[in-house]
């Protein structure tokens, strides 16, 4: 019996499947797709978005010998819903917008102030987008323009501007490049405010957009990577400065490698930090929460041109003690700015307080921005210095 | 019936593999829009509930003794009363089905392949279950014992490729709003795998070993039960509870965030394969029940005939059920909890009392045979 | 057909001999159709009349000369025995190793065609066959479709008992069985049913017999005829008997408790019951050391999945789970795929289609031509068909990592069902990309699943999973750790190598 | 379109039956073939009536409204 029945259920399998084949519904060939790897949103004046896409064009970054086509294109498209405008592209592109390598997201200032929001729905929603990308805002120009320049060294524009985030952000310091869901997460959230990266174009606009800019040396035209906005909910309220930006990664704890520079006697000295951890507690005086930050930092000595002499440890001793208040007076100024100006929480210490004490949390949830340009915080920054390099002795001219 | 028979070590995978399937997918999100950042305290209370759950399982298929629960039913309370009872146990475990066919064919087409009618993805899904419940439960069990270590590489990569990703503070405050949505989103999950175990009042008969098999259930039980609340857990310190809450198939979101020395990304989809082999396991046994099940309620000696008409009514009834993710959700948060306990808990009792009762009157009977015969 | 075949072999057994000498060479005459190489050799013996029968080209001329002809008429005693001719050349004169009485002309036909010389005597009803086979063969030669690099290189002939001895000399056990069968009611092929008594186990034993014994054609020409009337799954693409043309693969399986089936005329002896994992073993394992044995049996498994899935896991990632392609990479394939104009599965299918007759080509032309072919096929494929712009190089490089593949197991009958089991798979995962593949390959495991070779679970001891099996499967311990014999295979004598056997 | 599609239900219908029915038959089980051909029946037409977009009564309907009454 199970022979017949078998072959029976064969055939009806193969019948099925024969039927099933004749759609392909969700297949698209790879030279179908236009492969998105950055998108500009902003607003229009009659109050539509605005959208602008950079599409790579493959076979000119792939190529072995390059012609003189850009290696990525940009489209722009208006329409009442970031969708529509999505769908209404394939009237300009010849090919579907492909999604999932998007890299980057540039928001234009004016619809960063009204709120950003509404417009990340779709990006968050859309199961085409993966959450890996960073959303960033045009600080000057306007998205188009930003999205057209041609970036030497490396061909996707896109990719560099994700590399410069990343490269920044590792080495540097004074940016932090933030990732959709991360980005929501924290808007959703009462206890703490996002920043977002800010990007600058410097250079005259039309140069930029011409191949040309690509074949000079020194391209006159470039983006370059700014420091943080600060966001109020969705929406953008000012923005810091590196100084700023720099002790606000500090409280993060995401300084993974920084620079600090401060005078010592006749001169300056550069330090290394290398690592750190930080930790930031809470504590509650008469139900009056106070904000204390701790900041153990590890570092060399990568620069110095002031006449001390390093083989002493008290030498050392000034210079760490030094580096502390360098970096203090940074976290500081961010707190104070933050606090005074733009009265937005994006250190997350109405976070801290909800994890500590959810039943007084419940109590200023709602007014918590009044609350936190109250708030006493307190900074301890601990600096080791432990090594100088290769030369024991800052390297004068007299021996 | 065909005699085939499973050792327990396939029965415990097969537990295992049903336990995790379908509530992987949907089982974290509401989990977390009730109990936030506790739902993985919630998770392990209904564990222990589920523990529980098999422990009295147990006791009912030892009266069962080798018999499946529609036989049993029909023994316990005769022809009439009996059937009547399964009418009831045949559509739950049907429905049950139908659900879990549609909450694969979802998942496909709201991440995967959107564009694929979810019809056609569940007629293939479907065809296949359909070939898996022909070959019976001997080859289920053996390619549970096949597909298994696959799951379990996978799952352990999906947790250590996720360990740098973890932020732990995502848990904190610990039962910030007290017991009270813990223990009522707990519901979530003991409805969801746990009272829905008791299909396997079907599969344990055909279990081999007596000893060793209420081992392998509540064993298989645990094992799934802490691979369940991994995920929530994993799924709240990676994407914290608010994102887990926003999201339709958080387990699937948070693999997306995966990423293996910058090369090996994406793999979210190789994730959702093993979604899909243990959904697959899930509906397998479902299938394989309700079909043995139906053909022992007609008193049918081969259960292989009504694979196909029955596999036609599920597509209908998956299509059908409802109109809308939206509506899904809340019959998921609220008719279903109530509607699982009926059938998984109720029910069984009935049955089990019936059975008692039947068990004394028989050996009454034979004492007095036993008696009658002696004097 | 059956019953007209039994009634004329019922007709030619009652039809005894005669006494009359000529009467019986008229009928052997007739019968043979006066076949021109029916030699017939008239002697007198002590004034006896007498014929040798023999057929021309199946007999060792030199046996017959020397221990037949020369022995009757040269060295026969002079004188006149005082008993019956008969009895005393069948006891003393023939120098012979096999020399039966018989008395019909059934048994007389069917000695003589296998190559036994007949001797017929005036004045008797019964004739001697003394066997005196041999005829060309081509000697024990290297094997030619499983060549190793270390190990016996010896490969089985097409003649019985060169095969049966190949085996004998490996295992010096004398529980070594050989049952003789003869199958094919026209070819009368020999077929030998080897296995290792008290080893193998009883059920298998009894069931290889009685499937044989149930066969009833008129030929057999090899094994493959055998293999199709006695495996277990008729429409199955994945093989459940095994087949080896080197004698020590045969003697490690026999000795693993299985038992093997020579069939006369062909090289490729055929071994049950066989797993999957069989078929992803070469005897050469076992020779290698154990560490390499082992890395060398996960490559199989890795390229198992890799000949299986490759093709269809390229369709479905370019054509429906771009994200899943690292960014690089999926710029330079959508750059080489620009201008294309097949879509990704006409490609694929027809890169995989020509290269299977290209690969089949190869096989059937003979050696000077066939690496012509690789050349045309290399170059046409390989470099022509990507600078025109028919394919892109990408599928290429699939296509031909797919093709190496699926040469790296050891059995050649595993690898057609995967290049068939390709196919379905594309087509899915053309339609529904991963999604199709997932399902395909649950299907396939369902069915592995329920295959069973002779009884045993073809894909022991995965499934069900056999703990003690493992040290043999993806892991090969040293020979010293391979304490027993799988018990996938046998139940029956257990104990292999005695753990005291390797000091440390 | 929706005709085709329901003419594809009853021809799968169908070649259940054909597949189905020697086998139930050889068997010579009565009741087997009536319980089967009429589950296969019922399943069929509604069947067709989904495919020509009938709409057909949701049993979790019901048992929603079961629940919203017992519960209150």
């Amino acid at each position: 019996m199970n022979v017949v029945i078998k072959r029976g259920y064969f055939l009806i399998t193969v019948l099925l499947c024969g039927a099933l084949l004749s759609g392909c519904w969700d297949s698209d060939e790879l030279d179908e797709l236009g492969i998105v790897v950055a998108a500009g949103i902003d607003k229009t004046e009659d109050d539509e978005y605005l959208l602008v896409t950079q599409v790579i064009n493959p076979s000119e970054i792939a190529t072995e010998a390059p012609t003189t086509r850009p290696p990525a294109s940009t489209y722009s498209t208006t329409g009442k819903t970031l969708l529509e405008a999505f769908r209404k592209m394939t009237h300009k592109s010849p090919r579907k917008m492909y999604l999932s390598q998007l890299r980057l997201v540039v928001i234009g200032k004016d619809l960063a102030e009204e709120g950003i929001m509404q417009p990340l729905d779709l990006f968050y929603r859309d199961h085409e987008f993966r959450t890996g990308f960073y959303v960033t805002i045009s600080k000057e120009t306007d998205v188009e323009t930003l999205l057209s320049i041609l970036t030497p060294y490396e061909k996707i524009p896109a990719n560099k501007l994700m590399h410069s985030i990343e490269a920044v952000e590792e080495n540097h310091g004074s940016s932090h490049g933030i990732t959709i869901d991360e980005l929501i997460t924290q808007i959703r959230n009462k206890g703490q405010n996002p920043v977002i990266t800010g990007l600058l174009m410097e250079g005259p606009a039309e140069s930029g957009t011409n191949i040309s800019n690509v074949e000079n040396i020194d391209a006159p035209t470039k983006i370059t990577i700014d420091h943080l906005g600060v966001l109020k909910g969705d929406q953008l309220v000012g923005w810091m400065n590196e100084d700023e930006s720099l002790g606000y990664n500090y409280t993060q704890g995401d300084i993974n490698s920084s620079v600090v520079t401060h005078p010592c006697s006749e001169g300056t000295a550069g330090i290394e930090i290398l690592r750190g951890d930080n930790n930031m507690g809470v504590t509650f005086e008469n139900d009056e929460p106070s904000i204390s930050i701790e900041l153990n930092l590890e570092g060399n000595i990568a620069e110095i041109d002031c006449p001390v002499d390093l083989s002493q440890a008290d030498v050392i001793q000034q210079l760490n003690q030094q580096t502390e208040e360098e970096i203090t007076r940074l976290i500081e100024e961010s707190i104070a700015i933050n606090q005074n100006e733009f009265e937005t929480d994006i250190f997350g210490f109405g976070d801290l307080i909800h994890r500590k004490n959810p039943k007084y949390w419940k109590t200023v949830e709602n007014n918590w921005d009044e609350q936190f340009k109250e708030l006493v915080v307190e900074i301890q920054v601990k600096v080791e210095l432990r090594r100088k390099g290769s030369a024991t002795q800052p390297i004068t001219k007299e021996s | 019936m065909d005699n085939q028979s499973i050792s327990p070590r396939q029965f415990m995978f097969l537990v295992i593999l049903f336990t995790v399937g379908s509530s992987i997918l949907i089982v974290p999100s509401p989990l977390a829009i009730q109990a936030k950042q506790d739902a993985w305290i919630s998770i392990s209370i209904s564990v222990l509930a589920g523990l529980l759950l098999t422990l009295f399982y147990n006791q009912v298929a030892k009266q069962m003794q080798n018999k499946t629960f529609v036989q049993a039913t029909i023994y316990a309370f005769g022809n009439w009363v009996g059937r009547f009872l399964l009418v009831f146990y045949l559509s739950f475990l049907f429905i049950l089905g139908a659900l879990v066919l549609r909450n694969i064919g979802d998942f496909m087409t709201t991440e995967i392949i959107p564009q694929t009618p979810l019809q056609y993805t569940h007629i293939l899904f479907l065809l296949v279950v359909i070939w898996g419940a022909f070959l019976g439960l001997e080859v289920l069990g053996r390619s549970a014992e096949m597909f298994m270590p696959w799951v379990v590489l996978f799952l352990l990569l999906f947790i250590f490729a996720l360990l740098s990703e973890v932020n732990i503070e995502n848990l904190q405050p610990y039962l910030g709003d007290g017991f009270t949505p813990v223990f009522s989103a707990s519901t979530v999950v003991i409805g969801t795998p746990f009272l829905e175990l008791v299909i396997f009042l079907m599969i344990t008969p055909y279990v081999k070993d007596p000893k060793t098999k209420q081992r392998a259930w509540i064993i298989g039980v645990l094992v799934g039960g802490i691979i369940l609340t991994m995920i929530t857990l994993f799924c709240i310190l990676v994407l914290g509870s608010d994102l887990t809450a926003l999201n339709a198939s958080p387990s699937y979101q948070v693999a997306q965030r995966i990423n293996i020395a910058d090369f090996l990304e994406g793999l979210e989809v190789v994730i959702g394969i093993i979604w899909m082999l243990t959904i697959f396991f899930k509906l397998a046994i479902i299938y394989y029940s309700v079909s043995i099940g139906v053909a022992q309620f007609l008193t049918m000696d081969d259960h292989r005939p009504l694979l196909l008409p029955l596999g036609m009514g599920m597509i209908v009834l998956s299509i059908i059920a409802y109109p809308d993710v939206a509506y899904f959700e809340t019959f998921v948060s609220e008719t279903w909890f109530p509607y699982a306990l009926t059938h998984g808990l109720i029910l069984p009792v009935i049955v089990w009392v019936g059975l008692m009762i039947r068990g004394m009157i028989e050996r009454k009977k034979n004492n007095k045979k036993s008696n009658s015969q002696s004097s | 057909m059956k019953r007209k075949s039994k009634n004329r072999k019922s007709q030619t057994a009652s039809n005894a001999l005669t006494p009359n000498l000529e009467d019986n060479l008229e009928v052997i005459k007739t019968s043979m159709g006066n076949s021109s190489d029916l030699v017939i050799r008239r002697v007198m013996i002590h004034q006896t009349p007498a014929a040798i029968i023999y057929m021309d080209g199946l007999v060792d001329n030199n046996s017959v000369q020397n221990f037949i002809l020369e022995a009757l008429m040269l060295e026969m005693p002079t004188e006149k025995p005082n008993h019956n001719l008969f009895e005393s050349i069948k006891e003393s004169a023939l120098p012979i190793g096999e020399a039966e009485e018989i008395d019909c002309y059934n048994e007389l036909f069917e000695r003589l065609i296998s190559g036994e010389t007949i001797l017929l005597l005036e004045q008797q009803s019964k004739a001697i066959a003394a066997s005196t086979k041999g005829w060309r063969d081509r000697g024990v030669q290297e094997t030619t479709s499983e060549s190793v690099i270390r190990g016996p290189k010896e490969s089985f002939t097409e003649t019985m008992r060169t095969n049966t001895a190949l085996i004998r000399r490996k295992i010096k056990d004398s529980n070594l069985r050989m049952e003789p069968k003869k199958i094919g009611t026209k070819t009368k092929t020999d077929v030998t049913v080897v296995y290792l008594e008290g080893t193998a186990e009883s059920e298998v034993i009894d069931e290889v017999n009685r499937r044989l014994d149930q066969i009833d054609i008129d030929g057999i020409l090899e094994s493959g005829y055998l293999e199709e009337f006695i495996q277990d799954a008729q429409y199955s693409p994945f093989p459940t008997v095994y087949n080896s043309e080197k004698p020590d693969a045969i003697a490690g399986g026999i000795l693993e408790g299985r038992v093997a089936i020579i069939t006369d005329g062909t090289p490729n002896v055929l071994l049950v019951p066989a797993l999957f994992v069989n078929f992803m073993q070469s005897s050469e394992d076992y020779y290698q050391r154990a560490d390499i044995g082992t890395f060398v049996r996960i490559l199989r498994l890795f390229c198992f999945f890799v000949a299986l899935f490759m093709p269809s896991i390229y369709i479905a990632f370019t054509t429906f789970h771009q994200e899943m392609i690292p960014p690089p990479l999926l710029i330079s394939l959508a750059a080489q795929r620009e201008g294309v104009p097949f879509p990704a599965l006409a490609e694929a299918l027809m890169m995989e289609l020509t290269f299977e007759v290209l690969r089949e080509a190869g096989v059937r032309l003979p050696k000077p031509v066939g690496s012509a072919v690789s050349i045309v096929g290399a170059l046409v494929l390989g470099q022509a068909a990507v600078q025109a712009g028919l394919v892109s190089p990408a599928m290429v490089i699939v296509v031909s990592i797919t093709a190496i593949c699926s040469f790296v197991f050891p059995a050649y009958n595993l690898a057609i069902s995967v290049r068939i089991l390709r196919f379905p798979l594309m087509l899915l995962a053309a339609t529904f990309g991963l999604y199709g593949i997932i399902l395909g390959m649950i299907a396939m495991v369902l069915h592995l699943c329920s295959l069973k070779s002779f009884g045993k679970s073809y894909m022991a001891p995965f499934a069900p999973f056999m703990p003690k099996d493992q040290k043999d499967v993806l892991v090969r311990f040293p020979h010293w750790g391979l304490l027993s014999r799988p018990s996938s295979m046998t139940k029956k004598d257990q104990q292999r190598v005695d753990s005291t056997s390797k000091e440390n | 379109m929706n005709m085709w599609y329901a003419f594809a239900v009853i021809f799968i219908a169908i070649a259940i039956f054909a597949l189905q029915y020697p086998f139930l038959n050889k068997n010579g089980k009565r009741k087997d073939i009536w319980s089967f051909s009429i589950i296969l029946l019922f399943f069929t037409s509604i069947s067709v009536l989904q495919t020509l977009d009938v709409s057909l009564p949701n049993p979790l309907d019901y048992i929603e409204d079961f629940y919203k009454l017992i519960l209150g």
